[in-house]
C-alpha cells in the first residue's frame, strides 16, 4: 500500500472528530497547530470539558461519606465512572478498579503495597530495558531497600523485547514482572499475554503499564490475564489529576494499604486501625471527584468512536508517517518494532533534539525532545535524546506531511 | 421529590420511639447478629419457628441503631410474624430490590403491604443498609449459615 | 452582641457572593439549597470553573519537560500558580511549594520521606487527640514500622488542646510534632505558633495541617514557623484533585523522594537514580496540571475579597450560629473552644445523627453526619457521631435561621 | 511571533556549524567546566587575562552541545576578544537578562551588539539555559570560585 492508498482507507472522519477538540483550531505564531506529543499528554475534546464544568457547577459534592442527596448523587457519579472504568478495560467487577493521581502512583501503590510485602532479600523482579522512569524507578527503590535484584529484559535493535533472554531471567525467585504495553519512546506493542502467561507459570505477579496502550487500542485485562493494569487519565483525553490501576481482586486483597488517612479505614483508634476493602483500601482522603467524572466522559467519547477503528486509523497513520521519513537523508528512526503504535522516534545526525523541537515550533509543531523519562532506552540505543512525533486520532496525513517538510529544512539548516 | 417520598413518616418515627416486639426471646429456634459498621447499627434477630409447618410463630429482636434500621427492624416483626418461611424470602428478595431501586412496588404487583413505606429510601443509597440489615440479619439466622452478619 | 447586631455587621455582601457560585441557586426538592457540608468539599466559583475549561480548551499542555511554546505557556502558568500559593501562605520561595493530590498525600509525603528517615526505634512522635484520620494513620503506620511511640496530646471539655499536658509529653526524643490548624469536627482554633515554638525548643519537627484554616483565614508560615503545612484544593474553592504543601527547604533538602517515577530525578540508569531538587524531587510524575492552574484561581478569588473579611464573616456567622443552636432543648454542640472557626458540630439526645442528615436533607439542608474521619475525637467525647454544619463565606444568617427550625422540628419528630 | 523573532538566524547556523575559537587554550589564565544536565550541554570555557590591563587576551572553548549552546558560546568569545574583564561582567549580566525576559535591548540601552540575536529565546524559557551557560562558565572562570557550573 502506498500513502494515497492509505488515505483512502481511512476509518476516521478527521474533519469531524478535530472539530470536538477545541485547540485544534488554535493557530500558533501565525501557523496552524499541529500537536504531535500525545505521549506526553492528550487535548481535552468538548464533552469531557463541558462536563467537567457542568459537574462543578451543578453537582459536586464529596463522595462516599455524605448522605444527603447532592452526595448520594455525586457518589453515584463516581461509581458510575468506575463501571465504565471496568468496562473499557474487561475487568470483571469495578471493585478491582482503584482510582489514583496516575501512572506514577499507581506503580507506586503496587511497588509498595505489594511489593514491600511479598519482595524479600534474594527474591527477583523483571522490567525491560524499554521502561518509563515510572516503570523503573519504583522497581529500583524497592530491590535496593529489600535487598532483592531487578532484572532487565534486554530488546533488539529494533526495540522488540528478547523473549528468549526473558525466559532465562524468569526463576522462582521472581516475584513480579512489570513491563509496559506500549513503549513511551519507540511505540513497541510488547507481548503482553505471552509475558503475563509465562510469569504466572514461574508463579509472578505481573503488572502491566497501559499508560501508552489504553488510549490507543482495545485493552481486556482477562484476555492479558495480568495483576495489574496502570494508567493515566490525561493520556486518554480526560482531565489531568486522575488515573488508575485494575488489580485482580484476589491479589488486591492480600496487600497492604498505601497511602493511609480517611475513607479507606473501616475504624480507627488511637491505638489500631482496621482497613476497608479494595478499592477503598487504597483510596485514602478526599478523590479527584470531578476528574473521576471527567474520565467517565473521555471513555464516553471514546467508546462512542470504538477503540478498534481509532487504533486502526492511528496504524495508518503511524505507516504513512514512517514512510514519509524513511525517504528523508540523515534521519534515522529509533524503534522499529514489527508490532508498533503511532509513536516516531526521530534522531538527526545533524541537529541536537532540543534544536529540532525548538525548530519544529517554529513552524507550529509540537513534538517532545529529550529522554522522555527513559533514560535507559537511549543508552541502549546509543542516543542522547530523540524528538518524538507521537499521535492520536486528531491528527491528519497532512499534519505528517508537514512535520516531514520542516525536519528536511532542519537538516538544510543544519548542514 | 414529592411529600409522599418522605422517608420519615409517623408510622416510622412511632416504631422507632415505641419499636414491637423488642425483647430477647428465650425460646427461640433461630437467631443472628448484624452490624452496619458505617452507621454502628447493631441488631440480634431471634425467630421461632414451628419445623412441622414452617411458620414463623415468634419474632422479636434487640439493638440500638438509627430510626431507620429500628422502625425497619420492628415493622418486619410484626410483618413477619404468623408468616411462613418461604412466604418471609420473598417479601425479603422483594423490600432488598425495593431499597435499592431495583423493584417499583407503584408497577409491578408485590407482597409488601405497608412495607413500602420505605420506598423513599432509594434516593439514600447510603442509607438501604439501614433498612435491609433487618431483614439480612432475618435471612441469616433462618439459613443458619453463620451467627453474624454484617453489611459491610 | 445580639443575633441582629451580628447581622447588621457583617462585612461581606453575600449575595453578590452567592451570585458567584452556581451551585448555591440551585433548589433541591423544590426547596433552596443549603450547603453546609464546606468542612468536607467547597464548591467552586465560576472564575475557577471558567479558569479550568479555558485553560483545557485553549491552553493545556505538559509542563517542566515540553520546549515547544504550547507548554513553556503551561508550564509557566503551572509556576506562577506555585507563587500564588506561596503569596498566599507567606511562604520566602515558591520552591517551598510542593504540590499533590491533597492534604492526606501530602501528609504521607511527610511521614515517609520525614518520617523513615529521621524517626527511629524508640523516638516519639506527638498528634492530638482531635486530627482527622489523614494526621493519624500515616503516623500510627509509621511508628508501629519504626518501634517508635506515638503520644496524644490530650483536650478539654471545650476541645482545646491542653498545653501543660503538651508540655510533658514533649522530650528530646520528640522527633516530629503533628496537629491541625483547626479540628474539622470541633472547629477548635490550635495555638500553632506555641506548639512549633515549644516543638523547636525540644529539637522537634513541626508539622501543620492546614486543610481547615487556610480555606478560612490569613495563614502565615513564616509567622508560624511551622516546618510543613498542608492544604487540599477541593477545601478551598478550587477543583478536586489538588493539594499541596509548604515545606521548609532546608528540611526537605534533606529528605527522600516519595513517589518515584519521570520528573523528580536528574538522572536514571539502570543501576542507579539521581534525585533533583525539591520540590522536583517530590512531584514525580504528570502532575494535575489544570487543577494547579484552577487553585491559581480559586487563590486570585480569595485574595479579591480578603482572607481577613472572610475569617470576620465566618466568625460572625459561627456566633450568630451558636446562639440560635444553645437555644434549643436537647441540642448539645460538641467543640466550644474560645479560639474557634465555623464549625458545629451536633448531638441530640432524641436523634441518631444520620437521620438528622437525612431529614435535615429533605429540607434542603446538606449537614455530614458520621465521625467526620475523626473516631478518636469522638470516642473522647463520648459520641458515636455527630451532625456537623461547616460554614463558608457563602453562607447566609438566614440558612442557619432555617438549620435551628429544621433541627427543632426533627427534635419534636423524634420525642 | 514575528520573523523577527525566529531564533535560529543564519549566524546561529553558521556559528553551530564552525564555531569560532573553538580549541583549548594551553596557555589560559582562567579557565571553566560547565554542564546543563537536562540538555547534556557541556563546555569548558578558557581565557587568557592580562592582570595589569584587565583585558581578555585571549579566549576559547571545547565542547559539546545544542546549536545554541555553541553559536552561543562561538559569539561570546567573538564578542569578548579585547574585551575588559569588568566589561564583560556587564554585558553578563545585560546577557542574561535578556534571555529571562527581564532586559529588553530593543527599548533598553544596552552593550550587547549582536548579541541581540539570542532575544528570540525568551520565548522558551526551557532554553534560556542552552544560551547562558557559556556566559555562566565564563564568569565562573574569571571568579575562580569553583571549577565547574551546573544550570540545575
Ligand atoms: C483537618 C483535616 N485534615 C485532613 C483532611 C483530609 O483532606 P483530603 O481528604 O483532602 O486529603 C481533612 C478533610 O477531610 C481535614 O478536615
Ligand atoms: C509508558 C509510560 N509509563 C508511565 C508514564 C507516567 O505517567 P504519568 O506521568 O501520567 O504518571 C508515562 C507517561 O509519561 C508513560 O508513557
Amino acid at each position: 500500500m502506498d500513502n494515497a492508498e492509505i488515505m483512502e482507507k481511512s476509518s476516521i472522519d478527521v474533519e469531524n472528530i478535530r472539530a470536538d477538540f477545541p485547540v485544534l483550531s488554535k493557530q500558533i505564531g501565525g501557523k496552524p497547530f499541529i500537536y504531535l506529543d500525545n505521549g506526553a499528554t492528550t487535548q481535552k475534546p468538548q464533552a469531557v470539558i463541558d462536563r467537567v464544568s457542568q459537574f462543578d457547577s451543578e453537582e459536586y459534592g464529596t463522595v462516599r461519606r455524605g448522605s444527603y442527596r447532592l452526595c448520594e448523587r455525586s457518589t453515584q457519579l463516581y461509581e458510575e465512572a468506575r463501571q465504565k472504568v471496568a468496562d473499557f478495560l474487561g475487568a470483571p467487577t469495578k471493585q478491582e478498579i482503584v482510582f489514583t493521581s496516575g501512572t506514577t502512583q499507581s506503580i507506586n501503590l503496587v511497588a509498595h503495597s505489594f511489593g514491600r510485602k511479598f519482595v524479600n532479600a534474594g527474591d527477583e523482579v523483571i522490567i525491560s530495558n524499554i521502561e518509563h522512569h515510572a516503570n523503573t524507578v519504583p522497581w529500583q527503590v524497592l530491590c535496593e531497600e529489600k535487598g532483592a535484584k531487578l532484572k532487565v529484559i534486554p530488546v533488539n535493535d529494533d526495540g522488540e523485547l528478547i523473549m528468549e533472554e526473558y525466559d532465562r531471567l524468569l526463576t522462582d525467585k521472581t516475584r513480579i514482572v512489570a513491563v509496559n504495553h506500549v513503549s513511551n519512546v519507540l511505540g513497541t506493542i510488547n507481548p503482553v499475554k505471552e509475558i503475563t502467561v509465562k510469569a504466572h507459570k514461574a508463579g509472578a505477579k505481573v503488572l502491566i503499564d497501559g499508560a501508552q496502550s489504553m488510549p490507543h487500542m482495545k485493552v481486556d485485562v482477562q484476555d492479558i490475564g495480568c495483576d495489574f493494569y496502570t494508567f493515566s487519565g490525561h493520556k486518554m483525553y480526560a482531565p489531568s489529576g486522575i488515573g488508575g490501576m485494575f488489580g485482580r481482586m484476589e491479589v488486591m486483597e492480600t496487600m497492604s494499604p498505601y497511602v493511609t488517612g480517611g475513607d479507606m479505614i473501616l475504624q480507627v483508634t488511637l491505638e489500631k486501625t482496621i482497613f476497608a476493602k479494595p478499592p477503598a483500601r487504597f483510596e485514602a482522603g478526599t478523590p479527584p471527584i470531578t476528574q473521576v467524572i471527567g474520565l467517565g466522559a473521555a471513555i464516553d467519547y471514546l467508546d462512542a468512536i470504538g477503540m478498534d477503528r481509532i487504533f486502526e486509523y492511528e496504524k495508518s497513520l503511524l505507516d504513512y508517517g514512517t514512510r514519509l521519513l524513511q525517504e528523508i537523508d540523515g534521519l534515522r528512526i529509533i524503534g522499529n518494532a514489527a508490532d508498533k503504535a503511532a509513536i516516531l522516534s526521530i534522531y538527526l545526525e545533524s541537529a541536537h533534539p532540543h534544536d529540532i523541537i525548538t525548530m519544529l515550533d517554529q513552524d507550529g509543531i509540537a513534538l517532545r525532545g529529550g529522554h522522555h523519562c527513559a533514560q535507559p532506552t537511549m543508552i541502549r540505543f546509543g542516543v542522547p535524546a530523540t524528538a518524538r512525533a507521537s499521535m492520536a486520532f486528531y491528527n491528519k496525513f497532512e499534519e505528517l506531511d508537514a512535520l516531514a517538510e520542516s525536519l528536511r529544512k532542519i537538516i538544510k539548516f543544519f548542514s | 421529590m414529592s411529600y409522599d417520598n418522605e422517608l420519615y413518616q409517623q408510622v416510622i418515627l412511632d416504631h422507632n420511639r415505641k419499636p414491637k416486639n423488642f425483647h430477647e426471646l428465650k425460646n427461640a429456634t433461630h437467631k443472628c447478629h448484624g452490624i452496619n459498621p458505617l452507621c454502628g447499627d447493631d441488631i440480634t434477630v431471634y425467630l421461632d419457628v414451628d419445623e412441622a409447618t414452617g411458620v414463623i410463630q415468634d419474632i422479636s429482636f434487640t439493638g440500638s441503631g438509627c430510626a431507620i434500621s429500628k422502625a425497619s427492624t420492628s415493622l418486619m416483626t410484626t410483618f413477619l410474624k404468623g408468616k411462613k418461611v418461604d412466604d418471609s424470602r420473598v417479601v425479603f428478595d422483594e423490600f432488598h430490590k425495593m431499597v435499592l431501586g431495583e423493584f417499583d412496588p407503584e408497577k409491578q404487583e408485590h407482597h409488601l403491604g405497608k412495607l413500602t413505606l420505605f420506598m423513599g429510601i432509594r434516593e439514600y443509597p447510603s442509607r438501604t443498609k439501614c433498612a435491609s440489615l433487618a431483614w439480612h440479619t432475618m435471612i441469616g439466622a433462618l439459613d443458619k449459615k453463620t451467627d453474624e452478619v454484617s453489611t459491610e
